[in-house]
């Protein structure tokens, strides 16, 4: 039965959509039992799927569609193919899927009111369609799954308020433009192969030499660009603030740490397996040169631009932005240090910016106030949403314990490596501004604002504040934020073995 | 597969795209989108897709037309560019 | 030549006072019994580091390591000569600062006390951790932990200006880390082929070029911003809005000596004495020194506030440790250790001076100190013996330190550092002397006569003294402290 | 912004081109996609490995059923989305019901739509049903199935037709579509095979393993077709009405 | 040169015809969906955007001598075709001895019958377009119920004073 693992684990989570569509409205309670038990089970499910692959001899194991092919030496079907990599995606995928379906319980029926049944249908969906992404090894099936990811978060984000339909929309085009550049680029990789699977493709580049091909050069532009569009770089960016800050806080939650990353690893896939290292790295050095340049300036920028923002969310999404470039930089290093730290971003970076995303959502719903002057001494008021924020800022800075330090190291070894210096040294800014714009927020929670310009009327006042209802946040909130930031921690202490899974499954596919 | 028919079509899909977007009439735009999608329809036939043909045929130039045209009535038809 | 022998002392060491951290919080109700685990914790650790002192001065180096974190590197404890004199300076000084500070913090009615002490407890732990690291990662993480956990002491007031001295403290102090120490490490751990464990010999051999070495070597001397070399020394006069105990212990003793132990791990750990020589670039950073040394002696003529002058004061002495260890001669090297303990002594008394000052008359400013030696004599015949220390005067542990420094430096022809020494012994004896003067014999202002004696609380006084009474033992009997630099600088 | 779409236009327009120069001219019989293992398995062992004639249904439904399936969530994610984004609930009585009644086109429209709808119908489910052999299957069934029920719509009024597809009933056909088709799927599963595995139902259907795939792609057809229809129904009727569900164009 | 312009048409424009209007359906479709100011306007430009992609998909299908891709046994379609290629005669036998043990049809000449692959892909894509469109169009209604306006710079005109973006 663990052969059908991979598929049970998509099945779960699209029947309890189904069953949640059938509930009908105003059913929102229902819903989420439903979605909590096919989210919970499908992530037991990637759980036992990751303890399988990392049993496997040799390191994946690949699922055939219906049963094809009989006969051909080619893929005729669709094939599922499961290695460490995915499995950890996923499971992070699931983990998230599962927290953010905890949070949305009291979310739910305050923000999206009797739609509740179809967010629940809609995010299960978007779980399919990530997870599915991340283990097809079909070319189209793949732009099939990203449509599906669209879609959903379409319509996730457009549940929100005006601004968010506004900024749904440009997702939309956005979207849709990268969508189609990926397809393009299939289409062109198909007319030069005549075949869809990855491996198969890269085979057939490889056997026939036709990596200098124009069309297999712009084929490789045109999904780079169709997939960076996706994942918001850096001058490609434009639409993410608007749509994940003014979405619903559920959907912020659940679409900022997995979506963008997703497409990393998409990307990663696309550059490794379909096209291979040797033709992304070595034959086009010029342009990991132009594209490691390309990732500073979008570290930098996402940097700048999350420093002048007074809006917590919007802070966070620029952030989000600098922290692709971090991904992209590493994945376009050329050495097994810079994929590895890309992806072992990936993951550190969904845990924290999941941490990062709730406790700023909490601290919004409280306070209700979306500027930063929010976080006004928070410390005192919600002290366990502000430990969680602040083990999240501190892995965004990337200080020593936190998972963020690690990622941070393995992408400056590579860089060193290499010696992309123009790389270490935007990682090295930008974790000093990300260490101003956190410390600037700590610093108001901390103290709270300044009243007056003696200090016994500051002390004074601070204990007058009155505490009024902050202080009750419910426990569905609390308990995904906790485990998200120990996550964090355990990304962090663990590092080790999973960058030691990571580099066993690059070794393989860069020979 | 006729080639001249084939380059014909083309020619017309291209002239109905860009008219298709330079009215200012949303309700035409959306009318001569329809006729677009129903040549591009005829286009695929040309070519052997009778598949696509037929989606396209009840896609394109039917449901989606339609639905542009539900969206011009419930909004505005009125377009500056 | 020393044995590595594995041992639980170190670790057990480092945990105390982090284990003290949770009690703390949860006695925060309980004054007394909060203090009371304060005590307890300081007087443990500063058991367990005596217990260590024996067996390294047989030459052994108790080791520990747990947890590999990264491919390669545990966490790892190591304790060798250098690291137990620090220890020992740091902890047996957490016992009294933890009296001083009873007595200031309560005769002040601070608020947020139970988060002072926590911190407190959590900044020995991490300094501990530092002193006894055994390879450049832990000493990196302990180093950041350090700089974070002394944030809330340092911004403890809350007020604007505590802000933006702890919003200079955080930026200097991560932002130097971040930027320099860590590529460094990276590299050198690259270098290296996945390991920084500091042993015996260097860490970097000689391909790696005098270009590079030199870069790497003020990246590090650079990025342990807390030893407050210029141009980033700026943190350390703005800490100074700190609680007195916090400038006291950190800031005299913990967190700036941790910058300059942790420069002198690179030169003898990172590099070792005899790469440097080789690729010739220590003189550099004996410049950078020998430059900071002179002008913030220069800068503390000017300060009227008392501890600003102190924390000038303390820039020059750290440049001392720095300017001996680039010197790259035993003597150098020995002197620059024994300048961590005495300075410490000596810097701390002055520091508990200034607050015992601040407590019983609130003063603040060097130009009010007029005749206060007769209201506080005791407190100011302990700061004359601290000043005395920190100049390099007869009768205080500074002299020794002193005397090795200036040897090692004529050894080393450097004759130009030597001025530099001696000017910068004259300034300092210029910015401290006049206040032991007047304080003692010039005419009061008329409100000064009023009443008789107005010493601080007896909790702030006999820390004091005792520190005061450490530097003259110390001078007398700097055995001790000799043989433990000398297992690093001999080697 | 004009200049700068022209100009991103223009790169990217000269970048499709450049490559188009090493394509394989248009019509080209031996170019890779053509003449790759792929495609003639496709064309010359479908016939024999499922005994459908329509190798696009063939290949739609059976070899590459998992993404027809993720097709079949789109289309499923497209109406309840719409659902989520547009609709609005709560009694909007400000139409008075005698309105109702006046809603729809002229009473030509409506004779000739009453007409036409049965054999609209009917030429549907034809298209679904005969999909094997001829062009068609279950989206163009679907299609035209839904295309029926706005004709209906726009003819009688959207209450009428919503009597006969009401808002509920479209997201259980919807829903059941999907099912229709996961379930078969599972059904594979169930049966010791992999997931779209049809050949594993050959204990139960009857023909043999190519019969058994025949009759599969029927059975999921049928499912897209369900879902098709109730979606592309329920698109409508929320985009003509913004959501209100009460009176149509 | 007008020979030289002769030849490139006969060698660049004939042949790939198709491509070169694909290319320009794309560009007319991604600047109308980037320049428009109306939002119907810029999903009028994706749809057309997206046929042009189907248009790329379904000529690299095409083979000049082939049929739909469905098999037709009782017709008389594949003799009236057999007729009509004779001088393929040749080639058809050769396939035909390949395969002719393998199953009791006729065999099949896989250059009679058009690339399916494609087809298939392209079924989906209009599927996904189709409903791309369905809900843009309905975000695009929730904007204009929010905004009275479908036209980009109004509505970002109306936000100037309250957002602070």
């Amino acid at each position: 039965m663990t052969d059908h693992l991979p598929i049970l684990l998509l099945l779960l989570p699209l029947f309890g959509s189904l069953i949640c569509v059938l509930l009908g409205r105003n059913n929102a309670a229902h819903s989420w039992v439903v979605a909590m038990i096919s989210l919970g089970g499908s992530a037991l499910l990637s759980l036992l799927m990751l303890i399988k692959v990392l049993g496997l001899k040799s390191g994946d194991f690949r699922y055939r569609m219906g049963g094809w092919p009989e006969s051909s030496s080619y893929e005729v079907g669709i094939e599922l193919r499961v290695d460490v990599l995915a499995c950890l995606i996923v499971l992070a995928v699931m983990i998230v899927g599962f927290l953010n379906t905890i949070y949305s319980k009291t979310r739910v029926s305050a923000e999206v009111g009797e739609k509740g049944s179809f967010f629940y249908a809609l995010i299960q969906l978007l779980i399919v369609g990530l997870c599915g992404i991340i283990m097809t090894n079909d070319a189209f099936n793949l732009y099939v799954l990203i449509e599906i990811t669209s879609l959903t978060s379409y319509a996730l984000i457009a549940m929100g308020n005006r601004r968010a339909a506004l900024s749904s929309f440009n997702y939309v085009i956005m979207g849709t433009i990268g969508a189609s550049f990926y397809l393009l680029g299939v289409g062109y990789l198909y007319i030069k192969t005549g075949t869809l699977n990855i491996d198969d493709i890269h085979n057939y580049l490889r056997s026939e030499n036709l990596w200098a091909s124009q069309s297999i050069v712009v084929a490789f532009i045109l999904i780079m660009l169709g997939v960076w569009t996706k994942m918001a770089f850096f001058p490609l960016h434009g639409w993410l603030p608007n749509a994940y800050s003014y979405a619903p806080s559920m959907t912020g939650t659940f679409m900022a740490p997995l979506m963008t990353k997703v497409m990393v690893y998409v990307m990663i896939r696309v550059m490794l397996w379909l096209f291979g290292s040797d033709f992304v790295y070595s034959t086009e050095s010029i342009w990991s040169e132009l594209i490691i340049w390309m990732s500073v300036v979008a570290i930098v920028a996402g940097s700048f631009l999350a420093l002048a923002r007074n809006d917590i969310k919007k802070m966070l999404t620029y952030l989000i932005i600098a922290e692709v470039g971090y991904m992209v930089g590493g994945a376009w290093l050329g050495n097994l240090n810079g994929q590895a730290g890309a992806f072992y971003h990936i993951l550190s970076d969904a845990a924290m910016t999941f941490c990062l995303f709730i406790a700023a959502s909490i601290v919004i719903i409280r306070t209700g106030e979306s500027r930063l002057n929010a976080f006004d001494d928070l410390f005192r008021k919600m002290p366990i949403t502000m430990i969680g924020f602040t083990i999240g800022g501190l892995s965004m800075i990337g200080l020593p314990p936190t998972c963020g330090f690690f990622s941070k190291w393995y992408l400056i070894k590579g860089g060193v490596e290499t010696g992309q210096w123009e790389f270490v040294v935007a990682l090295l800014f930008s974790s000093l501004i990300n260490a101003v714009i956190f410390f600037k927020i700590f610093e108001r929670a901390y103290f709270g604002k300044i009243k007056g310009i003696k200090e016994e009327v500051t002390v004074q006042d601070r204990d007058t504040i009155p505490a009024g209802g902050i202080k009750s946040v419910p426990l569905s909130m609390l308990i995904p934020l906790c485990v998200g930031s120990l996550s964090i921690l355990i990304i962090g202490i663990m590092n080790k073995n999973i960058f030691s899974w990571i580099t066993k499954a690059l070794e393989m596919v860069n020979g | 597969m006729i080639w001249q028919f084939d380059i014909i079509i083309l020619i017309f899909l291209v002239v109905t795209a860009v008219i298709a977007l330079r009215v200012k009439d949303l309700l035409g735009a959306s009318m001569i989108f329809g006729i677009y999608s129903f040549l591009i329809c005829l286009l695929w036939a040309e070519m052997g897709a009778v598949d696509v043909a037929f989606t396209e045929a009840a896609v394109g130039a039917g449901v989606s037309t339609v639905i542009m045209i539900a969206t011009v009535f419930s909004t505005t038809r009125r377009s500056k560019d | 030549m020393a044995s590595v022998e594995f041992s639980l002392i170190p670790f057990l060491a480092w945990l105390v006072s982090l284990l003290a951290v949770p009690a703390i919080i949860l006695l925060g109700k309980k004054p007394d019994a909060r203090e009371g685990i304060t005590f307890l914790a300081a007087i443990v650790k500063f058991g367990f580091v005596l217990l260590m002192l024996p067996l390294v001065r047989e030459g052994k180096i108790l080791h520990f390591s747990f947890s590999e974190i990264i491919e390669g590197i545990p966490i790892e404890f190591r304790v060798d000569g250098l690291g137990i004199l620090f220890a020992i300076v740091a902890s047996s000084l957490w016992i009294l600062t933890s009296l001083y500070a009873l007595g200031y913090m309560r005769s002040l009615k601070e608020h947020d006390q139970t988060r002072f002490f926590a911190c407190f407890a959590l900044s020995l732990s991490a300094t501990i951790g530092v002193a006894f690291a055994g390879n450049l990662l832990t000493l990196y993480i302990f180093y950041e932990i350090l700089s974070l956990s002394t944030y809330p002491l340092v911004t403890h007031h809350g007020d604007k200006e505590a802000r933006s001295g702890g919003r200079t403290y955080l930026s200097h102090l991560l932002g130097t880390s971040v930027a320099f120490v860590l590529p460094a490490m990276i590299y050198c751990y690259w270098k290296k082929g996945g390991d920084i464990n500091f042993t015996d010999g260097s860490l970097l051999t000689t391909d790696i070029g005098s270009g590079a070495g030199l870069i790497v070597l003020l990246a590090f001397t650079f990025g342990f911003a807390k030893n407050g070399l210029m141009p980033f020394h700026s943190w350390l006069p703005n800490a100074m809005v700190a609680p007195t105990p916090v400038s006291a212990l950190l800031h005299a003793v913990a967190v700036v000596k941790v910058g300059v132990f942790c420069v002198i791990r690179v030169f003898t750990g990172v590099f070792g004495i005899d790469l440097l020589e080789k690729l010739d670039i220590a003189v550099v950073v004996s410049w950078i020194a020998a430059f900071t040394v002179i002008t913030s002696s220069l800068i503390a003529l000017s300060q009227d506030n008392l501890k600003r002058r102190l924390a000038f004061s303390t820039i020059g002495q750290l440049s001392y440790i720095i300017l001996g260890v680039s010197l790259l001669l035993p003597l150098g090297v020995t002197g620059s250790i024994l300048h961590v303990a005495m300075h410490a002594f000596g810097k701390i008394t002055l520091f508990f001076c200034a607050g015992a000052i601040y407590v019983a008359m609130h003063k603040k400013y060097v130009s009010e100190l007029v005749g206060i030696g007769r209201k506080m004599p005791i407190t100011m015949t302990a700061f004359a013996i601290g000043s005395l220390s920190v100049i390099g005067l007869p009768v205080t542990g500074g002299l020794v330190s002193k005397w090795y420094l200036v040897m090692g430096t004529a050894q080393s022809d450097q004759i130009a550092l030597l001025v530099v020494f001696l000017i910068s012994s004259i300034l300092n004896a210029c910015y401290f002397l006049p206040i032991v003067y007047r304080a003692f014999f010039c005419r009061p202002e008329e409100s000064l006569y009023e009443g008789g004696r107005q010493e601080a609380p007896l909790a702030c006084l006999i820390p004091l003294c005792i520190t005061a009474l450490l530097s003259v033992i110390s001078f007398f009997n700097p055995g001790l402290f000799i043989e433990l630099a000398g297992l690093i600088s001999n080697k | 912004m004009k200049f700068f779409g022209l100009l991103s236009v223009i790169i990217v327009g000269s970048l499709l081109l450049s490559a188009t120069k090493d394509f394989p001219d248009w019509g080209d019989q031996d170019s890779p996609a053509n003449e790759g293992p792929v495609s003639s398995f496709y064309i010359e062992k479908t016939e024999e490995k499922t005994k459908v004639p329509n190798m696009v249904t063939a290949v739609l439904a059976d070899y590459r059923g998992y993404d027809t399936m993720f097709e079949t969530v789109v289309i499923f994610i497209a109406g309840i989305g719409i659902i989520a984004v547009l609709r609005t609930y709560g009694n909007n009585d400000s139409t008075p019901k005698n309105q109702v009644g006046d809603e729809g086109a002229g009473l030509l429209a409506k004779i000739t739509c009453s007409l036409i709808l049965p054999f609209i119908q009917l030429f549907a489910l034809y298209v679904v049903a005969h999909g094997h052999h001829s062009p068609g299957g279950g989206f163009q069934g679907g299609v035209m199935l839904g295309a029926s029920y706005i004709l209906l719509a726009l003819a009688y009024g959207l209450a009428r037709a919503k009597s006969c597809f009401s808002e509920k009933r479209t997201l259980v056909f919807a829903a059941v579509g999907i099912i229709i088709y996961v379930g078969w799927g599972v059904l594979c599963l169930i049966m010791g095979k992999e997931f779209l595995n049809y050949s594993a139902l050959d204990s139960i259907l009857p023909g043999g393993v190519e019969m058994a795939r025949s009759h599969s792609m029927l059975a999921v057809e049928i499912g897209v077709a369900l879902t098709v229809t109730a979606v592309m129904f329920s698109m409508f009727s929320n985009l003509s009405t913004k959501g209100r569900l009460d009176k149509g164009l | 040169m007008d020979i030289i312009i002769a030849s490139f048409i006969e060698e660049v424009i004939v042949p790939k015809f198709n491509y070169w209007i694909y290319v320009i359906l794309m560009m007319i479709g991604l600047f109308a969906m980037i320049t428009k100011n109306n939002l119907i306007k810029k999903l009028i430009g994706m749809a057309i955007f997206q046929t042009a992609i189907i248009l790329l998909y379904v000529s690299v299908g095409v083979k000049s001598e082939a049929n739909i891709p469905i098999i037709s046994h009782h017709g008389h379609q594949e003799h009236v075709e057999n007729a009509q290629d004779e001088k393929h005669s040749s080639k058809l036998e050769v396939s035909t001895d390949d395969k002719s043990d393998k199953s009791d049809h006729h065999a099949i000449d896989k250059d009679k019958f058009a690339n399916p692959l494609p087809h298939v892909l392209m079924l989906t894509a209009i599927v996904v377009g189709v409903s791309t469109l369905g809900l843009a169009l309905a975000i695009s209604q929730k904007v204009h119920g929010s905004f009275g306006t479908l036209e980009e710079d109004e509505i970002l005109d109306q936000l100037k004073p309250g957002g602070h973006d």
